[in-house]
């Protein structure tokens, strides 16, 4: 359950130079532009790279050190490529029977049928890949990967190619998978939307390097802020469940917050991500409107953010919380650094939710 | 058909069959290494490997005569470690063979490997298959056009040969007399009838022997 | 092992052979230049038919044969030919007249009936003016191919081959005179002294085999 | 600048049979589940489908009619296809190059350079492609493609593998050439975040056929209730530019939205898209909140979306406003069919503008 | 090297690469339509073309001889449109390796189109390269190793053959005499020195060429 990674490795211009360890199983997004080595990254992890010099580790057996390297195929691991390449010499059952075939029987810790099941690849079982859209190709190739039962899951840009709907289907299942199974997966995506979604933990790269590593509360501001999408996450813990309304009350410090939900145990952790744009703020706390959580905040700062809008530092129960308005609103509303407020939010996804295997639970809420 | 044609065409067969085989089994390797190994002598290499072609074959057949005898630097050896005689002998004419027509299995194995490129063996090998069960598994069906042309080129150019095999076997009726030679012999009899019948008969046997090969070869599914 | 030149006439000859001794006789036909290279490096023949005498004199100097068994079987004659009925009208007055296009021979190097050719060339002053506008086969055989096909208009072949013609096909000939070159000695040699092998040896020269042979188109010494 | 495609092409069980027209310039998104035959569609009407049988016009050229069939190089077409398809055996720049060197001089209407800077192909240019990281080889396939200055523009999932960094870079430039150019272009997606930027028409696909084919107004709701995002659009006008706080003032019917953007041409007619979650719900008009938008609205119809929360369908100036919000608020409110409230519109995309270039202009805002 | 030697060289090499580029135009578009052609007799085509390879050299000379003869079906209607003679000349000897070295030739190219699968081909398509031009800018770039291998196995199977060379060139020093056929007459001459001398000369001359083609051929990039 640990993966241990320091490499190197010169290509032309382009220098990898990648150190750090995950010590607890989750899904690690590994998130970047592109060309910033994303893909070198996973496939020296692998033993793809020959070039690359280094240590691997993975839960304490080491898969390269110094000049010992521990071949490929003796490393147990699932490789979802970027591109399918399905065997065109294979059917797609075939396809996905390869590398559980050739997994001793008492490791197989994933039927074949549930990933078939869930993929939704029984109709496709017999025909050639050739044949296969797109998406079809690269759910047979998630399918394949997973079917070797891997200690370490490497997936590049997975979903890419698939539909919303599709996508909806395969992250809840990914999810629950390596929670149980219990194993580290990486995961490269250009969407934030599955990054805080899905990632435990986030592997910012930048031409080479790693910039930030961290947990997704830490990074997903800084990467969603990047891709135009500040966001917040706040902690906070399950109080309890009103069933007639199917929602969560969750506890922020004093602050109560409710968030449509099924129920979840007392107590247990969790994580709130609240994109900028969906937090509003009021003067007055007693107005009648349809947005459930109103916070008691006091502004810490305002950032002009364009010739438009203003990102709005809140502090919610010790916590920060962003709200991006109008500078028009600032105005009217004559906020100000200090300035007491109301926090309207009006959407709260739930994330990282600790205990529990009903990671499926975990999705975005509107209030 | 006489007798003494029957048994060459049988000969033939035999002469033809085993030495593919062998081809095949030196040249998959040799050409995979040809198809993977970097370096600046790889085209030396790859030179040297197309060189028995450059001399006529009956030249290649004196010198691997001269070789194998039994008073020969080849044959010497052999015989000392208590192997068969190579001279004059079925053996000794599958040797022949072999080199004669080595380049022409392995040249498009060679291809044929390359064309794969990397990422269906790194894939296999993410899926725990070992270098072994990766050529096996996935290099070779895929490669399946190259080893179906190397086994055309292979078993006909042994067919077809003649002079390595003359020089080497002997022409001994019934033991190293191969169904070329034997049409060879008509001709220069100017026996002309038996000559246009043996090779009528040869050229329908191969005619159809390579439609089985092309059909086998297709069969597998092409790759378009 | 038997010159090719010679094949029709051993195989009658082993026909009759076997027939009375009940021995069975494989014959080995091939150029006498290869024959000799083979027998050189150990290959399997009992005897040697050569279509000269200078391979067999070679095998008697190098302690190779049975001694005493080098013999004169057969001496050829050429015949200059053409199958068009017209063409030699005034035997050699067409050489020096020259109107043809292509004169086929045998290779005067190593075919002994080229090197009768080629003498003949030279006595009737030829050589020079013709060499460009000879073929030359691989041996006899080669020669009468080129001019039976159309290909060359005349050439000098083997009289047992021009006998050996349907009488309609024989268009015009010349038989050159035996003065006009040195005779063609086959000689034969014992290699091995099997009981067999000598019994062939000697049937071969018995005056039957003789008059067998002299019929096929060869000329016999004299007496022996 | 109009498409007319009715084809129709059978392959084992799959069967396309799509017949549309476009008779505007513009882009034309093509939507629909994986394998539901989008690529197919692209082929076809490339000429890339020998079995497709029916017609294809574009601008009143037939490129297929009955048998009559313009070849492939004889249609003025660009494809950019789902993998990214180089010439392994030329360079980043001879990739480029290699249809813009076969188009006449004169048919040139995109320069290689701009080409070039925008993608930012420039570092690669000397490359070779198999050298290059996926999302590097997806910009060099655009730019291939756009390179031969298309008549129609066929795309298929080009922007899967791309950053959202990139993606903003990209979008806005793919808009722009395709008014400048003014050719249709048809893009395969499955984001609809894109389709609700970059379309004006939405191809909605399943199984083969075509399902709905609509402007992106009556589509988009469709599409993004399918992928879980429920929105409206709204269609208005052009007022005013208020310079001092970059809002601009948007008439819908009688009602006045101020929309964070740059100026626009008085009297432009826009489309407004407006997620269902970003709307909420008030009672009292004059609530001090940092919402500028705050609409007279009269209820519709409540409908019931999941255990918590309800889609609630308002009236707003004579148009169809979608609101996602809680049941318990809907409780509070005392929210009925028929009853006045107050529709509170946290954000607004801006779509569609129907005059000026500045198609750059558009984008989310939230106000 | 005598002259004659020299001139049997410099007349190999002018074969050799003739027929290289003669296979190399036939073959290209041969092998493209066998890459991409369906139906069921299409292996019997590919058989086919193999066929040449199922005869002895010799006898597909002599095959060739009769068929090109004057009043052959060939040469009959070469003739009467006013062509050259084709038996014992440069041209002959041109159509006669041609014809046995094609299946070298075709194979590997059908292997390397049929590899390059029909996405580029496509590719090339909407960015308006006509059929010819996708051909020569995609096909051919793409195909580079198949047409090295072809073109080595071409030129090297034509340095080396002499069986049909021999028959239908006529063995003519200075005009049709070619490398192969010299090497081949020292050797039946029993001069073995010459032989082996200009063996050597000729593996080392061919190791050359070959080696330069080769490294002409991964110059242009190797796909791996
Ligand atoms: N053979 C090579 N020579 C030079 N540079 C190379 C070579 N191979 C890869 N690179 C460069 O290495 C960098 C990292 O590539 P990589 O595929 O890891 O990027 P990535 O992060 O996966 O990008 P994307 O999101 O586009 O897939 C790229 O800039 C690429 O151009
Ligand atoms: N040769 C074939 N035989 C049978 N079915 C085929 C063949 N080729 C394609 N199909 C099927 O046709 C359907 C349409 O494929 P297409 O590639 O057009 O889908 P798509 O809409 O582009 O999907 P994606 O979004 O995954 O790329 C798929 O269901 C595919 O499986
Ligand atoms: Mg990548
Ligand atoms: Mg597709």
């Amino acid at each position: 359950m640990s993966l241990k990674v320091d490499l190197t490795l010169s290509r032309g211009e382009f220098r990898l130079q990648a150190a750090f360890a995950v010590n607890e199983p989750g899904i690690t997004a590994v998130f970047g532009p592109s060309g910033c080595g994303k893909t070198t990254l996973l496939r020296a992890i692998a033993g793809l790279e020959r070039a690359a010099r280094g240590t691997v580790r993975v839960d304490g057996e080491i898969w390269q050190d110094g000049d010992r390297r521990q071949p490929v195929h003796r490393r147990a691991l699932g490789f979802v490529f970027q591109e399918a390449s399905l065997f065109e010499h294979l059917s797609v059952h075939d396809n996905l029977r390869y590398g559980w075939c050739r997994l001793p029987a008492q490791e197989r810790r994933i039927e074949l049928e549930e990933i078939i099941d869930l993929l939704g690849l029984e109709p496709l079982l017999q025909r050639h890949p050739r044949g296969l859209s797109g998406g079809e190709r690269q759910r047979v190739a998630i399918g394949r990967a997973l079917a070797t039962s891997p200690r370490l899951l490497l997936m590049d840009e997975p979903l890419a190619a698939l539909d919303a709907a599709r996508k909806a289907e395969i992250l809840p299942y990914l999810e629950r998978l390596h929670r149980h199974l219990k194993m580290p997966v990486l995961h490269v995506t250009h969407s934030t939307d599955e990054v805080a979604r899905l990632a435990d933990r986030v592997l910012l790269m930048e031409q080479g390097g790693i910039v930030h590593h961290g947990p997704v509360e830490e990074l997903l501001p800084i990467i969603s802020g990047e891709a135009g999408e500040p966001a917040s996450l706040l902690r906070g813990r399950v109080v309890g469940h009103h069933a007639e309304d199917g929602l969560l009350e969750i506890a922020v410090g004093p602050l109560r917050l409710l968030v449509p939900s099924g129920p979840l145990p007392k107590g247990a952790e969790l994580r709130l991500r609240i994109p900028a744009r969906d937090v509003s703020i009021a003067l007055d706390a007693e107005a009648a409107s349809s947005i459930l959580n109103r916070l008691p905040a006091r502004v810490r700062a305002i950032e002009p953010e364009s010739d438009a809008t203003c990102l709005v530092r809140l502090e919610v129960a010790g916590q920060e919380l962003l709200a991006r308005i109008t500078r028009r609103s600032v105005r009217e509303l004559g906020l100000s650094k200090g300035k007491a407020a109301v926090a309207q939010v009006m959407s709260v996804v739930l994330e990282g939710i600790q205990e529990g295997e009903s990671a499926a639970k975990r999705s975005r809420c509107d209030c | 058909m006489s007798e003494a044609d029957l048994q060459a065409l049988l000969i033939t067969l035999q002469l033809a069959g085993v030495t593919t085989v062998i081809l095949l089994l030196i040249g998959t390797p040799l050409a995979w290494w040809l198809a993977h190994a970097r370096g600046r002598w790889l085209p030396a290499v790859e030179a040297l490997v197309s060189l028995p072609l450059i001399l006529p074959p009956t030249v290649v057949g004196f010198y691997l005569l001269v070789a194998l005898a039994p008073q020969g630097p080849v044959g010497r050896v052999v015989e000392a470690l208590g192997g068969p005689r190579l001279a004059f002998s079925f053996a000794g004419m599958v040797i022949g063979s072999v080199i004669y027509s080595l380049p022409f299995v392995v040249q498009p194995l060679q291809n044929a490997f390359r064309a794969i490129g990397p990422r269906p063996l790194e894939v296999a090998a993410t899926l725990r298959a070992g270098p072994v069960d990766r050529f096996l598994s996935v290099a070779l069906p895929l490669a399946r056009h190259g080893f179906l042309t190397a086994t055309v080129l292979g078993f006909a150019h042994t067919v077809g040969e003649f002079g390595v095999v003359l020089m080497i076997g002997g022409n001994i009726p019934g033991e190293t007399q191969v169904l070329s030679i034997a049409i060879y012999d008509h001709v220069e009899a100017l026996d002309y009838a038996s000559a246009h019948k043996l090779s009528a008969g040869l050229l329908l046997l191969s005619f159809l022997v390579l439609l089985l090969l092309q059909r086998a070869g297709r069969s597998g599914g092409t790759r378009s | 092992a038997v010159a090719s030149n010679f094949l029709p006439v051993a195989r009658l000859l082993a026909h009759s052979f076997e027939a009375e001794t009940g021995h069975r006789v494989k014959l080995v036909p091939g150029a006498t230049g290869r024959l000799y290279a083979q027998i050189v490096r150990g290959a399997p023949f009992d005897l040697f038919l050569a279509a000269d005498r200078v391979r067999p004199q070679r095998l008697e100097r190098e302690g190779r044969i049975v001694p005493g068994s080098r013999r004169t079987y057969a001496l050829g004659r050429l015949v200059l030919w053409s199958p068009d009925p017209q063409r030699i009208r005034d035997g050699s007055g067409i050489l020096r007249r020259g109107d043809f296009h292509r004169l086929a021979i045998a290779n005067p190097r190593f075919a002994p009936y080229g090197r009768a050719a080629r003498e003949v060339l030279e006595r009737l002053g030829q050589w020079q003016a013709l060499a460009p506008r000879l073929v030359r086969g691989e041996n006899i055989a080669q020669a009468f191919h080129f001019v039976q096909s159309g290909n060359a208009e005349l050439g000098f072949i083997a009289a047992a081959q021009w006998q050996a013609l349907p009488a309609a096909r024989r268009g015009s000939a010349w038989p050159v005179p035996a003065n006009l070159h040195e005779p063609i000695e086959q000689q034969m040699v014992l290699l091995s002294p099997r009981p067999a092998a000598r019994a062939f040896h000697a049937w071969l020269l018995r005056p039957e085999s003789r008059t067998l042979v002299r019929r096929s188109g060869y000329e016999v010494p004299a007496d022996e």
